[in-house]
């Protein structure tokens, strides 16, 4: 997909997507994240100090599209939830309006550049006052105490807070892969043969069929699953492999470490 | 400040200002007189303008010349004007809500050499967006400028703050009463306008349709396509 | 610099002040030429003068513009006449070894008024953490300080040391021998101590990176081209 990153890009999380979208005018949901984290992690390489800002929006910048990728990735066949689906507009509306208000503002940010570069070819007049006047300034000092000098100096040089991203507004992921791996190696060897579908039949987030899937392959990895899918797009079909040798607790062991 | 010398004409304007007759018939003698008031004044504000600092508001040179706000605008404004036209290596301008002399843009490259101590520094972009956001949506909580953002925006926030480009100005009525942040006097400097309401209106940055189209594209939600998740790129 | 622009015709006049012939004769042309570069040299140094904080003197003018000192002196010359005659709130005087925009005498009384009424009677935030740090960290450069702030401290130094606050104290003995600036014997009876020591400790306190920073580093030569010396880091 060649998406070359060029460090700026992370300035803001949206900026990401406005680039990849506008640039490379490409579907958001076919950017390949594995593209981006090689083009990032050479970025990163190539600078000369490690910007924590950066690396910390750009996994923001990972997340969001993680997120949206799961929606897209999940076969929804014709049982669409209109509820769901209505969601699912509403909150790309959201995302939308996120996107054009980012351009406007990065607008509005290249403006003020431009004024205050043109701003900064003037200097202004400082000198103040001539000595003759200097007796009639008032006095300055008054009511100041070394109390406030103390404070005005360790505001002066008070390290600036960290940073930390903001995920509030990504739908917090309850489901996590070791659960679902669990959950798998109780519920397979009691129902043998098995299909996916059966498997997240009482899961409504989309992103717990994901987790779930996951765990699926993740299992298969290790050779304590088989699974099957005879046509394309059609029904993928789970089992538990007989001679498999290790213990629950040496697959979650694998698993975490 | 009637008494002192020519500064009674300043009375006699002043009174006709607010409608109140004061002679039957102007006479050329007058007119006269009046230009030499505006001269009096306007030396008098040349020279405070030499030893002022920051940029001085018409309301203080108001004060100071006992004439009403919009007629001291009038006669500072008159005087931007004809120091632009001079073609000076200094101008007279209106900014950061008042009066200051500077050094004319033209005559940068040999400020430049002279001023070893550079400009401030550069912001960076997020610095300038955020910066950006808090000039157009000021008042703003610390909260919103996040939520355009899409980042935590306490670091850039604070260092803009340390930079006297903006500044707590309010809180919020609501529940929390979240601190609310907006420009400075020194943001306007930087900026070399007067005022906030002198930025651009923000609806010229708004993306074109063309723009907006191709967002939406690409945002569109296909549903009738069923594809095989892989994990590899999840 | 005779390469940039109409200074070309600096070295023309340059050279015909040293008896060198360059042209058989001079043209009208030639004439109005030689006006310009006057014109040009004469907004170059008022847009230095308006900008500089303290006299600036006729030989750091003829290095700026390569030429010779008794020329700059001519040009400067004239251009005090000039204001004189202009009759402004200001003048162009020849003080201290140097020349310097300041405010005319005729409007002293309003100077007065002006600082009595129109000037704020505290320190404002920016001095205040300016002056901090100067006590805390003394002997301490400007760029030291500007490095800690984050923004150019000239003006609010210049005012602390006008109003005897602060003062130079020494010089770096690193490469470019920057002025070390500390508070004055009078800040010291003001704020009833004996010493600097004598201020309430900072604490477990960590200065950020920046601060370390700013205050290890020694300025920096600027070893390019020509350096004009600015007269206050000599």
């Amino acid at each position: 997909m060649g998406v070359t990153v060029t460090t700026p890009v992370y300035e803001g999380p949206f900026d990401l997507l406005l680039d990849l979208i506008l640039r490379e005018e490409v579907e958001l949901y076919e950017v390949s994240l594995l593209t981006i984290v090689d083009a990032y992690l050479e970025e990163l390489e190539n600078m000369q100090e490690y910007d924590l800002e950066l690396a910390t929006e750009f996994l923001l910048i990972a997340a969001i599209l993680v997120e949206l990728k799961t929606r897209r990735l999940l076969p929804s066949g014709n049982k669409v939830d209109p509820d769901d689906e209505y969601g699912l507009w509403e909150e790309r509306d959201l995302l939308l309006a996120k996107l054009v208000e980012c351009k406007t503002f990065k607008e509005a940010a290249s403006q003020l550049r431009m004024l205050s570069q043109q701003a900064s070819l003037s200097w202004p007049r400082r000198a103040g006052l001539e000595d003759a006047f200097l007796s009639l300034t008032p006095d300055l000092l008054e009511g100041v105490t070394k109390e406030h000098l103390r404070e005005a100096c360790l505001k002066a040089m008070a390290p600036r807070p960290s940073i930390h991203v903001d995920i509030e507004h990504i739908a917090p992921i309850k489901a996590t892969v070791v659960e679902a791996v669990k959950e798998l190696l109780e519920e397979v060897p009691k129902t043998g043969m098995v299909s996916f579908k059966q498997l997240t039949k009482g899961l409504t987030d989309r992103i717990e069929i994901v987790v779930r899937f996951l765990a699926v392959l993740e299992l298969y990895k290790l050779g304590v699953l088989e699974i099957d899918q005879i046509d394309s797009f059609g029904e993928i079909s789970v089992s538990w492999c007989s001679d498999a040798e290790l213990s629950d607790m040496d697959l979650l062991d694998i698993y975490e470490g | 400040m009637f008494g002192c010398g020519t500064f009674r004409h300043g009375l006699i304007r002043y009174l006709r200002g607010l409608g109140i007759k004061v002679s039957e018939e102007k006479s050329e003698l007058q007119k006269v007189a009046d230009v030499d008031v505006e001269t009096d004044i306007r030396r008098a504000i040349e020279a405070i303008l030499m030893v002022a600092i920051d940029p001085v508001s018409p309301g203080i040179l108001a004060q100071l010349f006992e004439l009403p706000v919009d007629e001291m605008e009038r006669i500072c404004d008159s005087m931007v004007d004809r120091y632009e036209e001079a073609e000076l290596g200094f101008l007279l301008v209106r900014i950061g809500g008042g009066y200051r002399f500077q050094s004319n843009p033209e005559q940068a490259q040999w400020v430049e050499r002279f001023v070893l101590e550079g400009q401030s520094r550069r912001l960076t972009a997020a610095a300038m967006e955020t910066l950006a956001i808090v000039a157009y949506k000021q008042p703003i909580s610390r909260a919103q400028v996040s939520a355009i953002r899409g980042v935590d925006v306490e670091g850039v926030m604070r260092n803009l703050q340390q930079r006297g480009l903006i500044d707590e100005v309010s809180r919020d009525v609501g529940p929390g009463n979240a601190v609310l942040y907006g420009t400075t006097q020194e943001f306007l400097e930087r900026m070399g306008i007067n005022s906030a309401t002198d930025l651009p209106p923000l609806g010229e940055f708004v993306p074109s349709s063309e723009v907006v189209e191709a967002l939406e594209r690409s945002l569109r939600v296909v549903s009738d396509e069923v594809t095989i998740p892989s994990n590899e790129e999840g």
